[in-house]
This record gives C-alpha cells, structure tokens and sequence, in this order.
C-alpha cells in the first residue's frame, strides 16, 4: 500500500494509459483508414464528373447515369430490410424466449448457419432455384394486383428481378440481425423480466415492457448492420439479378444495383477511362448513402439516450 | 398432483378468464379455458382447408404453406379473442407469430443447403477432392469425367488453404482493433466528436461494396510497396498481388461488423459490475479485461463469427487482391492465393470446360459445402470459447 | 529445337512443334486479364508446365479492363483481353514496357454465335444484320415476324415471344457484336461498348456460361456468345454479300484476315481494326479476336525469356491445339500465327 | 378481493437442488403473514412459488398443490398470467423499469389491461400509488424522468407503488423496508395496515419487530444445515411465535438481540 | 493501516443536480461512524464520493476537498485507483461477478490486479474472508458454484468478503445489512467491531439500534424537499444524537419508533 495518494503503482498507470491507447488510437485508424478510402475513391472518381474535351464539369450527366442505380440499391435494400428485420427478431425472439431452452444454443447455430453460407452460393441458389420459382408468383401479382406501379410492367419470364435480388439479400442479411438481436435479448436483466410478469404480464407482454425497450438499440444495430451488407452486397446481386434500365416494377427485369453495378462493370472497364472513374464515383455515392441512411439510424436511438438500459 | 413447468409454460395458450375492468370476480383459475386438443384440431382443419384453396390456385406447396399459416393464425386469434379475451388473443397472436418467422427463416436455409448438398455431395466425395490441387486439370480432363465418367479429378486443397490463411489473417487484423475501438467507445469515450466520428463512420464502412475494399486494398499495397522500396531500397520486385493484401482487403470489410456488435454487447454489461471492481482497487483496464469483456465474451464471440462468415465467403475483394492459383501457397507475403469462394465462383462462371461444364459446376457446389462445414467449424469453435469464459447460468 | 534460354533473341521461328520440344526457362509469369480466357488459359499453363517443367504461368480472370489495368500497373507481366489497348494506354505502357511500349498478339479467334433456343426451330436461322439488330433492339418481338421469315422461307416460324439475353457484365464479346451490329446493320444506333445498351429492356446474365444456360432455360431466347461454349443452342447463319455464313473456325479467320492492323503503336503490333461489313465470301465477321498483351521490353532477363518461351507456347500448334481441345477455342492460321512468332521475338531486356 | 392460500406438500426445486420441502401452510386472507427466518432458508424460493414467478428460473421446478382458494395453481390448464394477476409481488431487489419514466413505471401493470386511462384518471392512479408508498413528495416533480435515476429506497417504494397500482388479490413482499428508512418503513406498515383489510398480505422480513408490528400470523423458516433444504418449523399467532413458542429453534431465533 | 477522512465544503452533483451540499466533516480513524438519514438525502452519494466512485457516473462530479490523512483524493495528479486500493466499498445492492465463482468472487481483488497467490494462500484468503462474513459453512461446498446462485442475504455477505479480503484502509459499508437476518446482521456487526480495531469504518444504515451499537460517531444527514440537496444536519458522538441531539430534526428522526 503506497504512504501516498500520488505515488501509485506506475506499472498499472502505465497499464491504463497504454490500454487506453491503444483504444484510441485503434479508433483512430479505422477514421484514417476510411479517410484514405474516401480518398481514392474521390481521387479516382474525378474523370466521372470532369472531362476536358465535353467542357468541364459533367455533374449532370454523371447524375442522369447515377440515380437509377441509387434508386435500385435502395430499392433492393429496402424489400430486403423489410423482409428480413421483422422476421430476425422474431427468430431472435423464438431462440431467447420462446424456444424450449435446452435447444435454444442448437437453434442459433442452426440459424447462424446462414450466415455462413458464402454470397456466391446465395447468388447460384437465387439465380437457379429461387428465381424460376417466382416466376408464377409474379404472373399471379401481375394479374391481380398489376393496377399498383410495382407489379404493372411486364412479369419477367426468368424470375431475375430486383424483387428476387431484394428477397435473397433479405436471406443473407436475416442472420446478421438475428444474431444481433438474440445476444441481446439474452442479456435482458432478469429482474426486469420478473417486474413485468410479476405484474401479470403475458409473455408478449414482457417481451413489449421489458425485452424490447432494454434491446431498442441493439435492434437498431443490427438492423443497420444487415442493411450496410444489403447496400454494399456484390456477388448475389449481380447473379440474381438481370440489370437493366430502371423501372418503377419490381417483378420485371431491369434496375440495377450500385455494388452490381460495379462488379459487373469494372473488370472490362478500360484502365484510366471515363468508365472506370464512373464506377468508382458510384462507389462513392453509396459510401454517401450509407452515410445518410445510419445518420438517421444514430438519431432515433439518441432520442431516447437517457432512458437507456444498462443500469 | 405434480406438474412441472418450465420457462415454455410460462404461457401456455390455453387462455383462462380474465378480469373485465369493471368485475374482479372471477370464480375459477381455468374458467373457459380452451382445451389443449383444439388447437390441434384447429391446425389439422388449417391444414385441409389450406390444401383446398391451395388446389383451387393449382396445388403447390409454397400456397399450401401459406395458406395454411393465415389459417390457423387467424382463427386462433378469433376464438381466443371470442372465448378468452383480447390479452391473451394477442399473446397467442405473436406467439404465432414468433412461431412462424423461425418456420420462415428455415425454409431458405433447407432450401439453400439442399442445393448446395445434392450436387456437393456427390463432389465431396470424389476421391481426393479435398486433398488435390487443380494443377493439370483442364478442359480434356474434365471432357472425360462428362463423356466417359471417369472420376471427377482436381480439388480444393490450395483453395481451403488460401481461405483459411486469408482469413485468419484478416481476423488477426480486425478483431483486436474491433474490439478496441469498441471498447474506447463503450468503456473510454464521454460521447466527445472522436467517438462520435467513430461511430459514425464505422456505421458508413459497413456499406463499403466488397469490391471497393479490394481495390482499395490493391492501391494501399501498392503505394506502400513503392514507398518503401524507395526508402528502404529493398523489395522493389514485391509486387502487390498477395494474400495480404487480400486480408487487408477483408478486414476493411470485417472491422464494421466487429465494432458493431461488439459495441452493442459490452454495452448491454451491467456497470454494476464495472463499480464492484473499481471498488475493489482494479485497474481500468483490468476490469474491462477481466469483468467486462468475459461477461459479454458470448456477444462477442457472436460477433466476430458473424464478421468472419461475412468475409470468408468474399470473391470480388480476393480475386483482385490474391489472384488466382492452381497450387497451394503457404506465404501470405509471398505470391498468389487462391480462396474457396473464388475457386466457385470462377468454376461456375467460367467452367474449365466450358461445353462440359458438370464436373466444375460439382466442384463448386462440393467446394461450397466445404466453405460451409469450414464456417459451421469456426461457429463451435467460437461458441466453446465463448461457454468457456460466459458467465455461469443461474441466479436473478 | 526451341533454344530461347539464355539468349534474349529466341530462336523458333514459326513451327516450334511442341512435342519434345523442352525449354530451359524457369520462374513464374504472372498474368491477368479477360475470364473468356479462363479455360484456354487453363490449358495453356497446364500445357506449358510440360514444355517448360520448371516455369509456372499464374492468371486471375479479373477481366480484360483488369488485367490492362494490373499490366500498366506492373502487376502482371502480361495481360489477357478481348479488346485492344486504346493510344492512351499504349502511351502509358512506356512507363513500363520501355520507348516501344506493350504490344498486342492474337491468342485466339473466337466466332461470336447468334444463338437461339425456340421450340420448333431446329436448324440454322438465316438472318441478316438489320434483323439482328431489330431483334436485339426489341423492336422484332416475336419469331413469326415477317422480317424473320423473309429470309427463312422454308422453315415453319412459331409465334414464340422473343426473349432478348444479354451480358449482364461489360465484356469484350459485347463489344464486338455491338460493333458488328453498329457497322454491319442500319437500324442499330446505339453507343459502342462492352456495357450493353441500357435503354434496351431485356433478360440478362452473367458471362458467357450465365447467357448460355439462360437461353437454354428459356424458350423464345436469343443471345450472342463464344461460339465455343454454346452447347445444343440453336444459331444464325449471318448474311454476307448475297449468302448466308454459317460461324466456324475457318470462316471467323477469313474475316479478320480480311481486315486491316491497328496504326499507331509499336511496331510490331499484332491488333486488328476488324472490318464488318466485309463482303469477302465465306467470312464471318461478328468475331472477336482475344489478344495477350506483352511488354517490349521487361526489366529481367528471366521474366523476358518466360514470356516470350510462353507467348510462342500459346500460338505454336501444339498450344493451339490444346486450346481447341480443352476449351473449344477456334485455332489461328497458319498466317497469323507466324506473324506473331515474330513480333513476340522483338522482346529484349531493359538495360 | 383477497384470497386465501394453501400449501400442501409444496416442495420446491432449483434443477435438482431442493431448496424449500414439505410446506404446508394455510395463510388466511385479509391478514398479514410474516415470514421470518435465517438468511438462505428458503424465504424468498417460497414466496416466489406462491405466484408461479420461481418457475421463470431455468431448472426450477415445483411439486405439490398450492391452492389459491381451494384452488390449484399449479394444475394443469391454469395459466400462470392469470395467476400473477391475482398475486402481485414487490421484489428483495428493486426492479423499476429503467426504460420507462416513473409515471408510467406505476401505470405499467394499469396499461396491460388495455385500459384506456384519460389523463385524470391515470394521474389519480399515479398520485394515489405513490402517496401509498411514501413516494409522491419526493418525485412529484420529475414523474417524467426514468425509473433509475432514484435513490435505492426510493426505487423500492417505486417498485411497491407499481404493485399496489393493479390491485391484485394477494400481495407478496420480499423484504419491502429492507432499504427504507425509519420514516418511509413507518408509511409501509401503515399501507400495510391498510391493505389487510380488503388484501392478503404476506411479508418477508428479516426485522422481528417490523414482523410484530403489522402481521397476525408468523411463519418461521429454518434450514438444517448446508445443502440441506429449508423447511417450515413453525407457523402460529404471531404474539404467539414471539412470546411462547413451541420450538426451541424458534425461540432461540426470536429471542435474538435484534431486528 | 487506517486513516484519517476530512471532508472540506464537499458539494457532489449528478450533472446539473446538486444532490449533496456543503459537507464539513472530520472522520476519525480507527473508529466507526456511521450516516443516517432519510431516503434519497444523500448518504449513498457522499459514501460513494469517498473513494471516488461517484466519478464513475456519468456527469456526475465533485467540488471541494476530500483528505485522506490529510492528502485531498481529488487534487489533481491523484490517481483514483489508489484511492480505492484504500479505500473499499461494499454498494447498497449485492454485485457479485456473474462470471467467476464463490470462490473467484471473493479472490477477485487479488486475481483482478493480477496477483499471483498459491494455492494455499488464496484458500486462506479465502476460508478468512467468508468466515468474517458469515458465509463460510453456508457456501464451503459450493465454492467452485456461481455467485449468482445465493440468496439476497447470502449475496450480500459475499460482497463483504470480497471487499475485506483486500483489506484496505477505510473501509465504505452501504446498508450492509439491510438483507440480512438477525444473526448474520449480528456477525457482521462483530465482523464491524472487528475491523475497526485496524481500520477506519463508515457505514450506512437505516437501522439506529444498529448505529447505536456499532458506532462512535453518528451522521445525521437530512434534505429539506424535493429537488434539495441534501445536507449534513449533525455530527457528534453517537451516544449524543441519539441521546442529547442538539437540533430538532435529529431529535424528530431519530425518536421515530423503528429500527
Ligand atoms: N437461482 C438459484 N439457483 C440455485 N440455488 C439458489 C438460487 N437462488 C437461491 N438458491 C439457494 O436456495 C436457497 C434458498 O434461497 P432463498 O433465496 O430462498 O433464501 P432466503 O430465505 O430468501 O434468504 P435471504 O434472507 O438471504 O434472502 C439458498 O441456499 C440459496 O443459495
Ligand atoms: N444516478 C443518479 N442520477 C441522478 N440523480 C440521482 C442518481 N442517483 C441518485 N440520485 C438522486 O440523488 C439523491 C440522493 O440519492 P442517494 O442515492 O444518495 O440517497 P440515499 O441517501 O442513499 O437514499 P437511500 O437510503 O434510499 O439509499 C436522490 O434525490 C436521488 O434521487
Ligand atoms: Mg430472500
Ligand atoms: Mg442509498
Ligand atoms: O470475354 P468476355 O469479356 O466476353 O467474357
């Protein structure tokens, strides 16, 4: 015991300092790293929006190229999430509290086993299974409910749409949510689990008054995880889907995705040509989508910041 | 009488009175309850009928199913709503619900794994899939497995190498600083610009496109390379086609999920704990070593399976990083790499025979079952880990 | 006989037969560039490794663009591709490949097929160029149609709605029919590039293998591929002069032998300005020649030797005829293939 | 409005730990019950049976009848909602939702009947609770802040104002005045007091007198030994417990200096 | 091995929140003084400022000066983590590690700083520290079980253990036995007059039987309303407030009839 309060150890303050560092600086280079993406991104991407020999700046037509692409990704992002957010925490849900205990370890495997199932696999499955099977759901919408924009054009007779792309992107991203959601709804304190059922709760009940206001953030986490992967997901979307020009139809081809978009263009893409910098200004753009969309994320869960769970 | 309940019993549908606001009075526990066989009978009626209106539309399975669900969730609502009361309806409501995402969520993953394993059997199986190498394979080979049905030749070896080593390397890289940046936003940081810039950004990285991160890579190796060449004047000749460049690729991609859950489960750790041993003359950090983290080790661990299977089914990122090889290459820092997902990838989009494209086509779907049992391997090994240091069951 | 050890100059003029034929060159030529390669490529290497024992020759199909892309950039000592280098990079490749720059030889020539799968039509389809491009424009949208028919009187058309399949992925094959299209037709006034049009709606699918097995899925489909990977697919027999050519190796060899070499860049340049609207009898023109791209000059004896010892590899009949066998690649003529024997022996060591 | 409970034969489990074995007790309604007993005796594994909370642990388990006026809780076919409806319990620790203000904490067993409150009624529920619990004074002014943010005593009158919101027929306390202060212990004997008359009460306390003060009945809990499970030795009167009881282990635990 | 607490014009605050106002007071060594109060006046606060747990919160802070032995734990250059190895706390809710077992919970001030101790040494520390607490015969068995796994007052006594296993100087109790029953509150209150033979003891407690046996010297700590800081009403000898308080509202709290 030191005869002082300022003489400490100074192996642990040396410990805390370079622990905390580390921490800092651990942060710091993720900011430097995507400093420097951000960086050549914008480096490479100049020629998009400026040629010398079409008069300088040609923001518009790079924007006229863009915006379908923006459309799709976002499209495709969003059937996705739809799909797959409501259906994640109910799995979630399934294996913290309602499955029987004992297999609720074995059911999360079960289910993080789609998580390990490689992209590649997911766009062959997409392509060659799931897309043909769709094809008479698209007719049948077509012909029932063809009045409303997404179903009017023509059903695609290949069953490669961005409905399908959005609906296999929804099966990849569903583990990512669910594995989120279940470690937290583990972690619920018990406690307040008991005041909510002490006081007569049905277990839905509990779920809505202790689970889920504990969980809030960690939802939205997930949540914004699996939609960073459905934005930023390459090599399904570009099996499964058959790109074209956009259409406000969900169930005909066309619409393309940004990350498809520069797979399937970048590997022919003329080294130093416009079209090389076109695509790497549309990797950009997402970036700044990506940007926009977890800016709204962050501020519905600091809403609520003082009411927050732990303690 | 015994009876012996378990957390499932905690509601069980089987609905008794209920308490109308005006009238307390209730005269028995089990009043109106709906006998347990009903909804057995009601799911049975859900079924035939599903089957009737499904054969109306031309029978299928997937409008048999649906059919079916709508059926029997609806009405289960309706009577328990009609005999019971609205409380209980709505419990029995989600708890179906609830139900039928998991019966959803398991149809495509029985649906993907039985593409993958009718053809990846068969591959699987093959002698020496799993322990040759591509090299020698060409088109004629594969001509003659087609026409001739000589064994399916060629393998995953080099493949499974490269993976594992790309991947492993991207995870040495990307999990300590996950998980420290996640602890400098939960345990260090008092919501200052850093931390938020952090958060931020970390956010923004999760929608980098994969390819984006290869190519990012490529250039970031290449300028370091001829940086350092012209400093140190040594490896001029390195070029920056490598598998760690490919594992730079990845962490790229892998770092966002790693802060991000890690972020969620440390934060979801009781700081109660965190005082107990503050209180206790503990070091900061220290307590986040020893306290924090074990309590929220199961999370974690979680979270960088997620962030591994995430990368190590990457094609785009490792194909122009890593290239692409017929041989096995142990050195990361040496020469070309081949990864199981480019391997598929490339033995379904450009066959070695192109006219005689079944045996790549049963080579990819047999080198995706392996990618699968690789993860499935990782996942229990990440569990156990995770069992080993989580907090012991029990307790209030 | 192929004595291209030690020397900078290597020997083997034109007929290095293969067999037997073993070389000294050792090390590792890393090279990139267009998937249709992949599979040639695959046999060539493999090839190659029984000639030369102690040489490997890695690739990664990253793409035409890519592997220019990976070439400039000193990552690859040659490069794969379906489309020639434009003047920029040629100027470019001078950082690297020295005051003569890169240069360009064939590798292959492939017949790009008009392939269709419809449900009644077993034979070959006669069309000529503007039909093509109405078809592919989506403006003739069913078989019956008369422009279809006007060539084909004696076969029974079925009233099969068109199913257009395109590339889904820029790609060279794309760029050469779009190109035949765009010269050879009247009707096609779209952009020229390995990016199909995008105000054309139509079905689309990745590489040669994706279109290929779309169009077999599905009925009423018509694509353009590698004439070597089209399966059972039916094809059009393309309107030249007063006749119909129907592709093969010889017909596609004919077409570009009728056309002229790209001015400009070095001078031992092997890249061809393919003439479309060729008239000649018995050429094919909607070709795609794949060329490797390799380096005047390169900085070490060894990566010289390794790929000037592979570049004759590929275009000596043995290597030909592997390719054919394993990948069904059209072989180059006679002609061509001397040709190019030659300029690859201008490769010298950067002093 | 109160009921009276039975137990018969209650044997209590945590997975294949007996914790508490061969209970049978009648606990009268409209009465006060004290349990008393040595730490780690079973108390709050007892209490926590009595409106089917224990069975939430994984493993823990029940066996015998514990009837809810004449009335099995644990048959088969009862629904341990309805059950927890009619038991309300206020827990050893305090437990407010931290996610929810203190208004609505009180209001949250209220708002799961789906009772549409209007404004007024729902304040007159909120101050009533709260005033019950010796807790309105002090948190009038920040009913909108979360739960949390209270001192311990506050947030274990927060928790008996929360159970006394919903009415229910029994009411279970675990220790309530464990961390109250004189004032505060001396308004919920009061509440207590009151409660009696239309509720069955039943208190875990640890403070003999607090026992002596408000119940009518005492149950007296003892555990052999180590690993041993807790049983119930004696259960009278209180005055009787307290002045002559028939076990000497009773007597000896009474008898001491404090409380 | 005990030391001196001088609290000088202490004013702590939750952010903008004044909870605990002007504080002056003088704590002596080797004795026991105890703080009583109503709830929510502040007592947890202040004890938790003492070994500069309060920091802990966020934007929770501290004005004026703290001596220990006549050094201000809050000067600047003054390392927290020293205050506490001197200072330890046992918190008014039983916190023990959920992940380590009996036996690793009370060895964690030890093996958490990343002491070596053989076998023997820390089965020493060990049987001493849980002997001290009471909690020794209940638990030897189970050492190698969860923490979890105990009851509240069970709970409890290990947090105890747990800190005086350390052995520091000053020695921070917050309502330690406010879950117990009578016969372990009896031991600790042994273990109490124990410890303060070495150490400086400053407990919290709402039951003034108990600060009137334990302690020296008394803290009588009152709020004048809601939304008031709580302040430090008087301070005197134990015997004296509960015997001769000089000011009113002392006299009122400490006369009430409970305990
Ligand atoms: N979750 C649990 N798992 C296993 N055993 C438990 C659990 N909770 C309590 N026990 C054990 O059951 C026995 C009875 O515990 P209980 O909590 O009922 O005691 P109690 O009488 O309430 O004590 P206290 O007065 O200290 O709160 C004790 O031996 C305890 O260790
Ligand atoms: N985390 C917090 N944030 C804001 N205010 C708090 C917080 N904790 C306590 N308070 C407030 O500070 C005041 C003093 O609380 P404190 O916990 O010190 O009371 P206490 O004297 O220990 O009471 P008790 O005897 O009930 O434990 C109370 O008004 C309380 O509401
Ligand atoms: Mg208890
Ligand atoms: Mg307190
Ligand atoms: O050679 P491709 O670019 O058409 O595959």
């Amino acid at each position: 015991m030191s005869s002082s309060l300022t003489q400490s150890d100074k192996r642990g303050v040396a410990g805390d300092r370079v622990f905390s560092a580390l921490t800092v600086s651990a942060g710091v280079l993720i900011l430097l790293t995507l400093a420097f993406v951000v960086l050549f991104l914008a480096a490479n991407s100049r020629d998009a929006v400026y040629q010398e020999d079409q008069g300088g700046w040609i923001i518009g037509a790079f924007l006229e190229y863009a915006y379908p692409l923006v459309i799709g990704t976002l499209v495709a992002s969003l059937i996705a999430i739809v799909l797959a957010a409501p259906v994640a925490v109910g799995v979630a849900l399934y294996i913290s509290h309602y499955a029987p205990p004992r297999w609720s370890k074995s059911i999360g495997y079960v289910i993080d086993l789609l998580a390990a199932i490689p992209s590649v696999v997911y766009g062959a499955w997409g392509m060659s299974f799931l897309g043909p099977e769709l094809i008479p759901v698209y007719n049948w919408l077509h012909e029932n409910l063809g009045f409303l924009p997404f179903f009017a054009g023509d059903p695609s007779q290949t069953g490669r749409t961005i409905f399908t792309a959005g609906i296999v992107l929804g099966v990849m991203i569903l583990p990512i949510i669910t594995s989120v959601c279940r470690e937290i709804f583990i972690q619920t304190p018990k406690l307040h689990e008991e005041a909510a059922l002490a006081l007569g709760a049905t277990r839905w009940e509990m779920i809505k008054m202790s689970v889920f206001p504990f969980a809030r953030a960690g939802i939205i986490s997930g949540i914004m995880l699996g939609l960073g992967r459905a934005l930023g997901e390459t090599m399904a979307v570009a099996l499964v889907l058959s790109p074209g020009m956009l259409t406000a139809s969900l169930i005909s081809n066309g619409n393309s995705t940004i990350p498809a978009e520069i797979a399937l263009g970048f590997p022919e893409a003329p080294p130093g040509s416009e079209r090389q910098a076109q695509l790497i200004a549309i990797g950009l753009v997402l970036f700044i989508i990506t940007l926009l969309v977890n800016m709204t994320a962050r501020w519905i869960v600091s809403r609520h910041k003082e009411f927050s769970g732990a303690n | 009488m015994t009876q012996t309940p378990t957390p499932t019993s905690v509601q069980s549908p089987s609905g008794p009175p209920q308490l109308s606001e005006g009238n307390r009075r209730r005269s028995s526990l089990t009043q109106n309850t709906l006998p347990s066989w009903l909804w057995m009978a009601l799911l049975a009626a859900a079924v035939v009928i599903g089957a009737a209106l499904s054969a109306l539309l031309g029978f299928n399975l997937a409008t048999w199913f649906i059919f079916t669900a709508v059926i029997y969730v609806a009405s289960s609502y309706f009577i328990t709503r009609t005999r019971v009361n609205r409380r209980r309806a709505t419990d029995a409501l989600w708890t179906n619900l609830i139900y039928l995402a998991f019966a959803l969520a398991l149809m495509p993953l029985v649906s993907v794994i039985w593409s993958v394993s009718s053809v990846g059997i068969q591959g699987l199986t093959e002698p020496g899939f799993l322990n040759s190498e591509m090299q020698g394979v060409t088109g004629l080979v594969d001509e003659q497995s087609q026409t001739e049905g000589t064994p399916v030749l060629g393998g995953i070896r080099h493949a499974m190498i490269g993976s594992l080593l790309i991947t492993l390397a991207a995870t040495a890289i990307s999990v300590p600083i996950g998980l420290m940046t996640s602890i400098y936003l939960v345990e260090y940081s008092r919501g200052g610009p850093l931390s938020r810039a952090i958060t931020f950004f970390v956010d923004v990285m999760t929608g980098i496109p994969s390819i984006v991160a290869g190519l990012f890579a490529g250039a970031a190796m290449a300028w370091f390379l001829s940086v350092f060449s012209s400093v140190t004047g040594l490896l001029s000749t390195q070029r920056s086609t490598l598998g760690i460049t490919a594992a730079i690729a990845l962490s790229v991609l892998m770092v966002p999920v790693v802060v991000r859950t890690t972020e969620e489960m440390l934060r979801v750790v009781p700081n109660e704990l965190r005082e107990a041993s503050y209180a206790l003359g503990v070091r900061k950090w220290r307590t986040i070593l020893k306290v924090v983290l074990p309590t929220a080790i199961s999370g974690i661990a979680s979270g960088v399976t997620l962030a591994i299977a995430r990368v190590i089914g990457e094609t785009a990122p490792i194909l122009v990083t890593a290239g692409f090889v017929v041989n096995t290459n142990w050195n990361l820092f040496q020469g070309w790499m081949t990864a199981l997902p480019v391997y598929i990838f490339r033995q379904f989009q450009n066959p070695t025979s192109p006219n005689f494209s079944d045996p790549s086509e049963q080579r990819a779907w047999a080198a995706a079952l392996v990618l699968i049992l690789i993860v499935m391997g990782l996942n229990l090994f990440a569990r156990l880990i995770a069992t080993l240091f989580a907090p012991k069951q029990a307790g209030r | 006989l192929v004595g291209c050890g030690e020397s900078n100059t290597p020997a083997a003029e034109g007929d290095s037969e293969g067999e037997g034929a073993s070389s000294e060159v050792a090390g590792t030529l890393v090279g990139g560039g267009a998937s249709s390669q992949e599979a040639a490529m695959t046999a060539w290497t493999d090839g190659f490794t029984s000639v030369a024992p102690d040489a490997q020759v890695n690739y990664a199909s990253v793409g035409s663009g890519g592997g220019r892309d990976g070439f400039l950039g000193g990552e690859y000592d040659f490069a794969g591709s379906d489309a020639a280098m434009s003047d920029e990079e040629w100027e470019s490749s001078k950082e690297i490949c020295g005051p003569e720059g890169a240069f360009h030889v064939p590798s292959y020539i492939s017949p790009v097929a008009v392939a269709f799968n419809v449900e009644g039509i077993d034979d070959t389809l006669n069309l000529d160029a503007d039909t093509i491009a109405s078809i592919f424009a989506g403006e003739v949208t069913s078989w019956d149609d008369e422009a279809i028919a006007e060539h084909n009187p004696d076969i029974e058309l079925p009233s099969t709605p068109i199913t257009v399949v395109h590339r889904a992925d820029d790609s060279g094959t794309t760029e050469n029919f779009v190109d035949y299209l765009a010269t050879a037709s009247d009707v096609w006034d779209y952009e020229v590039s390995g990016e199909w049009p995008g105000e054309i709606a139509a079905e689309s699918a990745q590489q040669t293998s994706g279109v290929v097995g779309l169009t077999s899925d599905t009925d009423g489909a018509i694509t353009y591929a590698d004439a070597s990977q089209i399966g059972d697919l039916g094809t059009v027999a393309v309107q030249v002069g007063e006749e119909y050519v129907e592709y093969s190796p010889e017909a596609a060899s004919q077409a570009v032998a009728s056309s002229s070499p790209v001015e400009g860049q070095a001078s031992n340049n092997m890249a061809y300005e393919l003439d479309r609207r060729t008239e000649e009898s018995g050429a094919y023109p909607v070709v795609l020649v794949s060329y490797h791209i390799f380096c005047n000059e390169y900085p070490d004896q060894e990566t010289a030797d390794l790929a000037v010892a592979f570049g004759e590899y590929v275009l000596s009949e043995d290597g030909q005829a592997t390719a054919e066998a394993a990948a069904g690649n059209a072989p180059i003529s006679e002609d061509l293939r001397s040709g190019a024997m030659e300029s690859l022996s201008a490769i010298t060591v950067a002093e | 409005m109160s009921k009276r409970v039975d137990a018969v034969d209650l044997n209590v489990y945590y997975g294949d730990f007996l914790a508490v074995e061969g209970i049978n007790m009648s606990i009268d309604a409209r009465a006060v019950t004290a349990f008393i007993g040595p730490s780690g005796c079973g108390k709050t594994t007892f209490l926590r049976s009595l409106n089917r909370m224990h069975e939430v642990l994984p493993g823990a388990r029940v066996k015998g009848e514990l009837l809810l006026d004449g009335e099995d809780i644990y048959a088969p076919g009862v629904d341990p909602v309805t059950v927890r409806t009619q038991v309300g319990m206020v827990f050893q620790r305090p437990n407010p939702f931290p996610t929810m203000s203190l208004r609505e904490n009180v209001l949250a067993g209220y708002k799961l009947n789906g009772a549409r409150l209007s404004r007024s009624e729902s304040d007159d529920i909120v101050e009533s609770a709260l005033s019950s619990a010796n807790l309105w004074t002090e948190v009038k002014d920040r009913l909108d802040k979360p739960g949390s943010g209270l001192s311990g005593g506050q947030q274990q009158r927060l928790c008996i104002a929360r159970t006394i919101a919903v009415k229910p027929d029994v009411i279970l306390m675990d220790e309530p005045c464990s961390a109250l202060d004189p004032i505060s212990t001396l308004a919920i004997e009061d509440l207590i007091g009151e409660l009696q008359r239309d509720y069955t009460v039943i208190i875990v306390t640890h403070n003999m007198q607090q026992a002596a003060r408000v119940s009518q009945k005492t149950a007296f809990f003892n555990i052999a030994g180590t690993g041993k499970p807790g049983k119930l030795i004696e259960y009278d009167d209180t005055t009787s417990i307290f002045n002559t009881p028939k076990e000497k282990s009773t007597e000896d635990y009474v008898s001491g200096r404090f409380g």
